[in-house]
């Protein structure tokens, strides 16, 4: 029982190639200290990423509908630590992508010289959290791969280091600090109930078999959901994000919503596949996932309503939003987890489209954004875009397939309170999504074009995530089976 | 295919007419040329009429209910064809010269000639929905003539309240028809006959056996008695519309804001008398129905008593002849509520057609005698009759066939009919043959007084003689041989196309009687004077006024239609809607406070959600499992 | 291979003049908007003529197909949508509504169009979702931005609660959808009708049942979720009402025939009672807000709502009749709104605005052509045999009148009753707008003439008048193609 | 032998007096003392588990070194933090508002 | 009553009184001194519960790491010695998080209690077994932990330096 787990490297490489990125960086900060003020750090890091993308999509694509296993104890035991299928993959590549396109958004920080080595090493060491616990089956990788992605990204926050930046860090600190304890609670109440120290169907279901551990387990479940929650922007556990959204720079909150935001959907699936997997009638489980699905979608939508600052609209965007990525999972299926998976992406592919939009445009307020569209067509065109995916109106179809998608299982499962809070959000997300298209679209561009931010090398980057990400929309919109195919 | 090209040719009359309306020339061609094809195919059609013809229609594929779209031609709807189309030839041929100035006869022409069509539709018409299709089409019609003049504001009053009218009527008429139709599953005018009819040699058998009445209407599969009487009763009341009879009759008296061949047509042929041959087609089931025919007797008599004395005392002469278009109507439709069963409504229809043809001549005439005179009142029209010979004989053989003057000319010939076949229904005792047949004979002496009223106030001597020029000689030849028809028409009861008695001498005597006594009524004040102004001077403003009827109607129908209307109106922005606008108006609300509660983005408040929700959703969770 | 490209062309040419071809200036995009929509028409003749359809798996995980097809409920729509695209995209030679630019404006009827054909042609039932939405976007432009400029904050106001409402419903026929899906495992809407949700228990065609007549009564509407409409139509270009009355509710009595009346037929019986006493108000409600509306546009919106509750009634009589009579008054609906729209918009471009109140000259005076067609719309709208709008309402009546065998009689014959006064209704506000706008019944006008139609208009309004007539002379035809398929919805086990 | 009610009180206990502390504390550092709690709870609760022999890869003791050094490096990163809080705003208080219109 | 209960009961009395006392007071020094003592009660609780290696290092970071770092963040953001009455809380606050706490401890006490159904030879696991484990099977997690101890270092020194007084920050 003492062996050490055999490791298969190239199943590893999503994990690894932002980690080996973080070595790099950091050796090559301290080797070259003066260098282009550590210019040279984010496209290195850009391209670690690009090539774990890679590897997580190749994995997704080429594995077929195999789950590909690694870091797997020896003959009697046979567990493994780092399991890995389709959806698991395309969710990595997705956190990769996401974490990439944050990088390229990452211009407005505070140009100090060192900082740009050191936003890109933390950046890396966030993502490479973010890919592990998507794969990670045990407690104890779940944990420290879950921490590793969170750490960092509060530095980050804090790093932009204007007084604004350090309060909405310390918003982001003090809640992570109170979910994380509660994070290990949750696990040491699992730990308790299951007697196992991963995440296994079978002893989730022997554990929901005794009446004592099952309440155990419910409890555990909650703080773990609760720990979750607070990475997801689940109401009641949202309260940071439209602080530190607003105040950080525009990449760490792409970064935020977007790649932390699929790693937390992963980490929430690695849980709630376990008990998926136990076949567990659970009403108890459904009120814990309801509950915070149906107030983020409820408190989401409408104060999103009503903000005029982009970000902050944005924010509140992202916190209902994350309420429909735990719509499906209210019916603890197997196409829920699917669901699940596919709304988070696509919702983070159309929020980082419309991040870098206002990237580009340099907009404060909804009304810097009128008249957009005849402006600049690639940034109005491309926000248009995401504002119709995250609405879910065509021609944003995979907007709203994936709604249709999450609509379903609890449909199935007959969750009616669920979905009729679907049905509100769907209508009232139309209105604040349609608030701000109603604004690109208007005629009167007379108001000068808010002067765009940062150097020229980020508005390339900009533009290439505004054309790469519009056009994954459109071909995912075109051919919605393409993204469900990877995740099957 | 006679029949579908009875109907075919005016209404390609009316589509050419409105394509061609801009040259008058040709408007007029179409319009009198296609005119009197429809009146040589209709007496063709009559003449070759043996027995009942039915021509298959295209029917229609609409589900359960079978819509075959047939027409029927008999003797009887041919000469009723006949009828109808020669009136509205000699309307045609009258409008060329009465409107020859008017900018819109074509669109007149047109209308007319359409009109024409869907009276004949209903005439041949062998399938209740092609019936509401010619009835429908003619209260539009009607709309549209009566409003012609449209620059004045009484005449498009006048049109907006004949449709109004009648479409309210038509409710009830829509109503029956769709129940009688929804009983036999067809709108074929055989098939609804059949199930409706009671089957009374089934039933007499089942009594004779001993029977009870209830088990034998059960075992012969009788219909529902009362659910046929209020079938045909909302038939009655569309008819009663159409052919305004109390408590619809008002719009009638105002449609004559229309032109005068406009009128004329109205009156004599079509629109009016269109109820009495919708009732005779539906006589075998609506004889059955005592309620029914109760109702539509009651109705008549009043009304036919009621709109003669008010066509007594009208001071125009237009307006008394449309009050006698009332009454008369309400005659035929008498014969039809008190035929026995066995004689069938054919008394009526014979009236009807007589009337068809006395009518016009009066209407077109007394249109010329008034363009003449140069109004319609009776001071203007006084000794207007004078204006042309056949004015003055037209006048005397219309108002003495509107009298009922018996055998002389066709009027009479066909109030005797309608006498005798009320006599033979107060007989059998099972209808309101009593009450018609008193309602008629009253109705007969007044009647005969406002005809010498009329006379006597046309023919009247004055100084300054009114003159006729310029009127061409084919309009003379269409009132002499309307006054050749009056005379002589009546000679259509020997072709047998109409199945009526005999007339006993006895009636002829009594109705000559009844006569004389409303002409010496009428003759009280001297051959010189206006009968009305002598006889009725205080009720003539009342009658005027048609009895304060249209206050009625604005009172009791209009007014609160429209504050009922203002209600909703408002309860639809105001409540249905508000509930839209409060929904908006709660989310922003919501939008307002959550936006509120997070503006001091406290980090002790965040943990302190965080705390509270996960306490609260764990005490939840382990609440639910337990 | 001929219906993908049905639905891909103006898809398609709709799509690039929203987006590349934006700045394409006025008069080629006129043209090659025309050409699309002619081409479209000749396309949807030869699929009707040919049947051509198309199936490939779109979502197989959710057992979704690309399934596109016609039979004889689609096929009257879809040669009536192809047919009104083609009008509204020649309309524009005589309105161009400004606010945008001209191509995107054809672009987005342009878009319309397609979602509509998609709709009517789809097999699938959440594919009939996702075309149903497709058209929420274009019309949501064409009211928000193209509408009445006379004030922005009405406009923008018309335009959201039109797409928000719409929402609501079509959410709402999702979640029946999707239940419906999850409980017959199928959304094939062939293999749902042929099973006449046989497979589903009482509770569950109940819930599903009611969850597809919510949803989809918004989009008809029926009463009383009807608000929508008077703005949108207020606020909408000429073409945009059009579209809107001609189509886009169509779209949701089709969707009430093809879902719940088909697929789960006992729950639409225990639901009819409700529908029919929704429609019956709505006939009757609609024609007495006709009676003091001061709008003319508003007026008309509310005949319409009258006039779809006659379909409405039709459909919850649950006879073949009536699916026979709602199926004929909706395409009847179609041409005689579109031909009010047109004018009433024509009008409303010449007057400035249509408030009943403001003394204008009689277009029977001033303008004889543009007053008989208004005069034709509103005898049709009144239901004057002849025209298109009696059969439909005859039969709907005729059906209440007899419903089928499950349903309470005296409540059906109540609502014939009542659809029949709301019939006389109609004839008093189809005369009352006769009389003011046609036959001069008003004050002395100020202005002194109406220019007459010409042009392209004259064509179109044409066009409209020949439906109108042809439908209302013919009803054979149009009741003879959908018989068959009536008679497979209505037959089922 | 051990009973096993004195680890799972105490840890309730700890866990119960941790989020007190959290939810009763303004400053900032001192929220850290409830953490310290909290998790001090959850690590009885863990080797509890160990002690009772249901367990796997001694979980029971190698997740509490987990959770330790990942608190530590935690407390590091709050501490850095707070100190940045403190020398931009001049105060840890966890009840004050934000500066709205700093945002920009 | 065993004597393994009886230690356990002192030490953990220990944890409670010195959690209390941490929790409640008002000189923010001695709330971390107080943290000290709470945190060696559950030293010794661990101890008695066989982890030795566990109650040894939770000694050593925490109370030789941890605790001293906080009492330097005290001191840095000037903290008094004295009672702290810039941060106190009104009454109902200290009720509501006392109710808060007690509800949590509520909570967890009565689905933990039930499963305590008496007494259980204690597990013996020697550090040998757990070393073996860690570096054995955990060995991914503690790699990752090492990434984690990296970054939360590069990111604090980061972020707690002074900005360059020429700096631009936005």
């Amino acid at each position: 029982m003492s062996d050490l787990v055999t490791i298969d490297w190239p199943v590893l490489a999503p994990a690894l190639a932002p980690a080996a990125g973080v070595v790099v960086v950091l050796v090559g900060d301290a080797a070259l200290p003066r260098r282009g003020g550590g210019r040279w750090a984010l496209p290195v890091a850009a391209v670690v990423l690009l090539l774990g993308a890679l590897a997580a999509a190749a994995a997704a694509v080429g594995a077929g509908a195999q789950t590909l296993r690694t870091l797997c104890l020896p003959a009697p035991d046979g567990a493994c630590l780092w399991t890995a299928g389709p959806r698991t993959s395309t969710l990595q590549a997705g956190i990769l992508l996401a974490a990439a396109a944050a990088l390229a958004l990452l211009h407005d920080g505070r140009p100090r010289p060192r900082d740009r080595a050191v936003s890109a090493t933390l950046l890396l060491a966030a993502t490479t959290g973010g890919v592990a616990v998507a794969a990670a089956s045990d407690l104890g990788s779940w944990l420290v791969a879950l921490e590793l992605a969170t750490v960092p990204a509060v530095a980050l926050v804090a790093l932009r280091g204007s007084r604004a930046a350090a309060h909405g860090a310390l918003t982001l600190l003090v809640t992570s600090l109170v979910s994380f304890a509660l994070l290990v609670l949750g696990a040491a109440l699992w730990l308790t109930a299951t007697g196992d120290a991963t995440f296994s169907a079978d002893t989730v279901a022997l554990a929901w078999a005794d009446p004592q551990r099952r309440a155990v387990l419910v409890l555990a479940v909650t703080l773990l959901v609760a720990g979750l929650g607070f990475k997801l922007s689940l109401v009641p556990f949202h309260a940071w994000t439209p602080q530190a959204y607003a105040t950080t720079d525009l990449g760490t909150a792409v970064f935020l919503a977007a790649a932390s935001k699929l790693a937390a959907v992963a980490a929430l699936l690695v849980p709630v596949a376990a008990i998926v997997g136990a076949g567990l009638d659970a009403p108890a489980l459904v009120v814990l996932l309801g509950v915070p699905a149906v107030a983020s979608l409820g408190l989401g939508t409408v104060v999103a309503l009503r903000q005029t600052d982009p970000v902050r609209l944005l924010a509140w965007s992202t916190i209902a939003q994350a309420g429909w990525i735990v719509v499906p999972l209210t019916a603890l299926d197997a196409p829920a987890l699917r669901a699940a998976a596919a709304y988070a992406l696509v919702y983070a592919a159309a929020t980082t489209v419309a991040f870098a939009a206002v990237a580009r445009t340099g907009a404060r307020t909804l009304e810097d954004h009128r008249g957009l569209l005849r402006r600049d067509p690639l940034a109005g065109g491309a926000l248009g875009l995401a504002l119709l995916v995250l609405a879910g109106l065509p021609p944003g179809v995979v907007g709203l397939v994936v709604k249709v998608l999450a609509l379903a299982p609890p449909v199935n499962a007959g969750v009616w309170p669920v979905v009729a809070a679907g049905v509100v959000a769907v209508v009232v997300g139309i209105a604040v999504y349609l608030r701000w298209f109603t604004v690109l679209l208007s005629g009167s561009g007379d108001r000068p074009a808010a002067s765009p931010a940062g150097p020229v090398v980020s508005q390339r980057a900009t533009r290439v995530v505004l054309v790469v990400g519009s056009a994954g929309l459109v071909l995912a919109s075109a051919l919605p089976t393409l993204l469900l195919d990877l995740l099957s | 295919m006679t029949p579908w090209l009875l109907v075919g040719l005016p209404v390609a009359a009316a589509v050419l007419g409105v394509a061609l309306r801009r040259n008058d020339l040709l408007a007029r061609a179409v319009a009198v040329g296609l005119g009197a094809a429809t009146l040589l195919v209709a007496v063709l059609a009559w003449a070759l009429a043996d027995g009942s013809a039915v021509s298959a229609g295209p029917g229609l594929r609409a589900g359960e209910l079978a819509v075959p779209l047939d027409l029927v031609l008999d003797p009887t709807r041919g000469a009723l064809a006949a009828v109808v189309a020669l009136v509205a030839l000699a309307v045609q041929v009258y409008s060329t010269w009465y409107l020859e100035t008017d900018d819109r006869y074509g669109q007149f022409a047109a209308t007319v000639s359409l009109f024409t069509g869907a009276m004949l539709l209903v005439v041949v018409s062998a399938d209740l929905l092609l019936t509401v299709v010619g009835w429908e089409v003619m209260g539009w019609c009607s709309y549209l003539l009566i409003g012609h003049w449209s620059r004045r504001a009484a005449a498009r009053r006048a049109a907006l309240k004949a449709f109004l009218v009648t479409r309210v009527a038509d409710i009830g008429f829509v109503l029956g028809i769709i129940g009688l139709a929804a009983g036999a599953g067809s709108t074929s005018l055989s098939a609804v006959l059949a199930p409706w009819r009671r089957p009374t040699a089934c039933i007499d058998a089942a009594l004779a056996d001993g029977a009870l009445a209830g088990e034998a209407l059960t075992a012969c599969g009788a219909p529902d008695g009362a659910l046929r009487a209020t079938l045909l009763v909302l038939v009655v009341v569309g008819i009663l519309g159409k052919s305004a009879q109390v408590p619809f009759q008002d719009w009638l008296a105002d449609a004559m804001e229309g032109p005068t061949p406009a009128s004329a047509l109205i009156h004599a042929a079509t629109m009016v008398a269109a109820g009495t041959v919708v009732l005779a087609a539906l006589f075998p089931v609506f004889a059955d129905s005592p309620a029914a025919r109760w109702f539509l007797g009651v109705a008549v008599a009043v009304t036919m008593l009621l709109a003669a004395l008010l066509a007594f005392a009208q001071t125009d002469l237009k307006r008394m002849l449309a009050w006698s278009t009332v009454s008369q109507v309400a005659v035929m439709l008498s014969a039809v509520a008190a035929a026995p069963p066995a004689d069938g409504a054919d008394a009526g229809l014979l009236h009807l057609w007589s009337h068809a043809l006395f009518k016009s001549l009066l209407f077109l005439a007394i249109g010329w005698a008034a363009l003449a005179a140069g109004g319609t009142a009776a001071m203007a029209l006084r000794g207007s009759a004078a204006a042309a010979p056949v004015l003055r004989t037209g006048f005397l053989v219309g108002f003495l066939s509107l009298a009922g003057v018996p055998l002389v000319v066709v009027g009479g010939l066909s109030k005797e009919h309608v006498l005798v076949t009320a006599w033979d229904g107060a007989v059998q005792a099972d209808g309101p043959g009593v009450l018609v047949l008193v309602a008629l004979v009253l109705t007969a002496a007044v009647t005969a007084a406002y005809s010498t009223r009329g006379y006597l106030v046309l023919t009247a001597h004055v100084r300054q003689q009114p003159t006729a020029t310029g009127v061409p000689a084919v309009v003379h030849g269409v009132l002499w041989v309307l006054v050749l028809l009056t005379v002589f028409g009546s000679l259509v009861v020997l072709t047998g196309s109409f199945a009526v008695h005999q007339v006993s001498a006895l009636w002829m005597l009594l109705s000559v009687l009844v006569i004389g006594v409303g002409v010496a009524v009428a003759l009280r004040g001297g051959f010189d004077r206006d009968p009305a102004q002598v006889l009725a001077r205080r009720f003539v403003p009342v009658a005027d006024a048609g009895l304060g009827v249209d206050l009625l109607y604005r009172r009791v129908v209009a007014t609160p239609v429209l504050r009922l209307a203002r209600l909703v109106a408002f309860v639809d922005t105001e409540v249905v809607d508000a509930y839209v606008r409060g929904s908006a108006v709660a989310t922003r609300a919501a939008g307002w406070a959550g936006a509120r509660l997070h503006r001091a983005e406290r980090p002790s408040a965040a943990v302190g959600l965080v705390l509270t929700g996960v306490v609260l959703l764990g005490a939840l969770g382990v609440l639910a499992w337990s | 291979m001929v219906m993908s490209l049905l639905l891909a062309l103006p898809g398609a040419v709709g799509l690039w003049l929203v987006t590349g071809g934006r700045g394409l200036p006025v008069r080629p995009a006129r043209w090659v908007a025309a050409a699309t929509a002619a081409a479209t028409l000749v396309l949807a003749v030869v699929v009707v003529a040919l049947g051509s359809s198309v199936d490939r798996p779109w979502l197989p995980e959710l057992g979704m197909r690309w399934s596109f097809g016609l039979d004889g409920i689609s096929v009257p729509l879809v040669l009536l949508t192809a047919t009104i695209g083609l009008l509204v995209a020649a309309h524009a030679w005589a309105e161009m509504p400004t606010g945008g630019s001209p191509a995107t404006f054809l672009g987005c009827l342009l878009l319309v169009e397609a979602g509509a054909l998609a709709t009517f042609a789809a097999r699938d039932a959440v594919l009939f979702f996702v075309a149903f939405e497709v058209v929420l976007v274009p019309m949501w432009l064409l009211v928000g931005r193209y509408g009445d400029d006379h004030d922005p904050r009405a406009r923008a106001d018309a335009a959201h609660r039109f797409v928000l409402y719409t929402a609501v419903g079509s959410t709402t026929m999702l979640l029946g959808i999707l239940l419906l899906l999850a409980r017959a495992g199928t959304s094939d809407l062939r293999a749902l009708a042929d099973g006449a949700g046989g497979a589903l228990g009482g509770g569950t065609q109940l819930a599903v049942a009611a969850l597809l007549v919510l949803g989809l009564a918004v989009k008809v509407p029926v009463f009383p979720f009807h608000t929508w409409l008077p703005p949108a139509h207020t606020t909408a270009p000429t073409a945009g009402s059009v579209l809107l009355a001609a189509v886009l509710l169509k779209m949701g009595t089709y969707g009430l025939v093809r879902l719940p009346v088909a697929t789960v037929p006992d729950g639409f019986t225990r639901l009819a009672p409700v529908l029919a006493v929704a429609g019956t108000v709505g006939i009757v409600w609609g024609a007495l807000v006709c009676l003091v509306e001061r709008d003319l546009k508003r007026l008309i919106a509310y005949s319409s709502v009258a006039h779809m509750g006659f379909v409405v009634l039709a459909l919850a009589s649950g006879s073949e009749t009536g699916l026979q009579a709602a199926l004929y008054a909706n395409v009847a609906h179609g041409a005689v709104s579109a031909l009010l729209f047109v004018v009433v918009g024509g009008l409303k471009q010449r007057w400035g605005s249509v408030d009943l109140t403001v003394p204008r000259p009689a277009l029977r005076e001033t303008s004889p052509r543009l007053g008989f067609v208004l005069l034709l719309g509103l005898a049709a709208s009144l239901g004057l045999p002849g025209l298109a709008g009696f059969w439909g309402e005859f039969l709907a009546v005729y059906a209440a009148w007899d419903p089928a065998p499950e349903r309470s009689r005296a409540l059906f014959v109540a609502c014939a009753v009542a659809a029949a006064v709301g019939a006389a209704l109609a004839a008093a506000y189809a005369l009352r707008v006769a009389g003011i706008v046609w036959a001069g019944d008003r004050p002395d006008p100020e202005v002194a003439t109406t220019p007459d139609t010409s042009g392209v208009e004259r064509v179109v309004l044409g066009v409209l008048a020949v439906a109108v007539v042809g439908l209302g002379v013919a009803p054979m035809v149009l009741l003879g193609t959908t018989a068959d398929a009536v008679a497979r919805i209505g037959g089922g086990p | 032998m051990i009973h096993l009610l004195g680890p799972y009180l105490l840890a309730s206990a700890l866990v119960g007096l941790g989020v007190a502390g959290i939810a009763a504390r303004r400053n900032a550092v001192l929220l850290l003392v409830g953490i310290e709690l909290v998790l001090s709870g959850s690590l009885v609760l863990l080797v509890a588990t160990q002690a009772a022999g249901a367990d796997r890869w001694a979980a029971g003791s190698v997740l509490p070194l987990f959770v330790i050094t990942i608190a530590a490096a935690e407390v590091v990163v709050a501490l850095a933090v707070v100190l940045l809080v403190f020398r931009l705003r001049g105060t840890i208080d966890l009840d004050a508002p934000s500066a709205r219109e700093d945002v920009s | 009553m065993t004597a393994l209960d009886t230690a356990f009961a002192a030490s953990g009395v220990l944890a409670v009184v010195g959690g209390l006392l941490a929790v409640t007071t008002r000189h923010v020094v001695h709330a971390a001194l107080w943290l000290v003592v709470a945190l060696l009660g559950v030293a010794g609780s661990l101890l008695v519960l066989g982890a030795e290696l566990v109650a040894l290092v939770l000694v050593l970071v925490y109370v030789g790491a941890v605790v001293v770092l906080v009492l330097f963040a005290l001191m840095l953001t000037r903290a008094p010695i004295g009672p702290d009455l810039a941060h106190a809380v009104g009454p109902w606050r200290a009720v509501g998080a006392g109710l808060l706490g007690l509800a949590t401890a509520g909570l967890l006490a009565s689905v933990l209690v039930p499963l305590a159904d008496g007494s259980v030879s204690r597990a013996e696991i020697s550090t040998d077994q757990v070393a073996e484990q860690l570096f054995g099977t955990w060995v991914w997690p503690f790699e990752l932990l090492s990434l984690l101890l990296l970054a939360a270092l590069v990111g604090a020194l980061t972020v707690a330096r002074r900005p360059d007084p020429g700096g631009t920050a936005s």
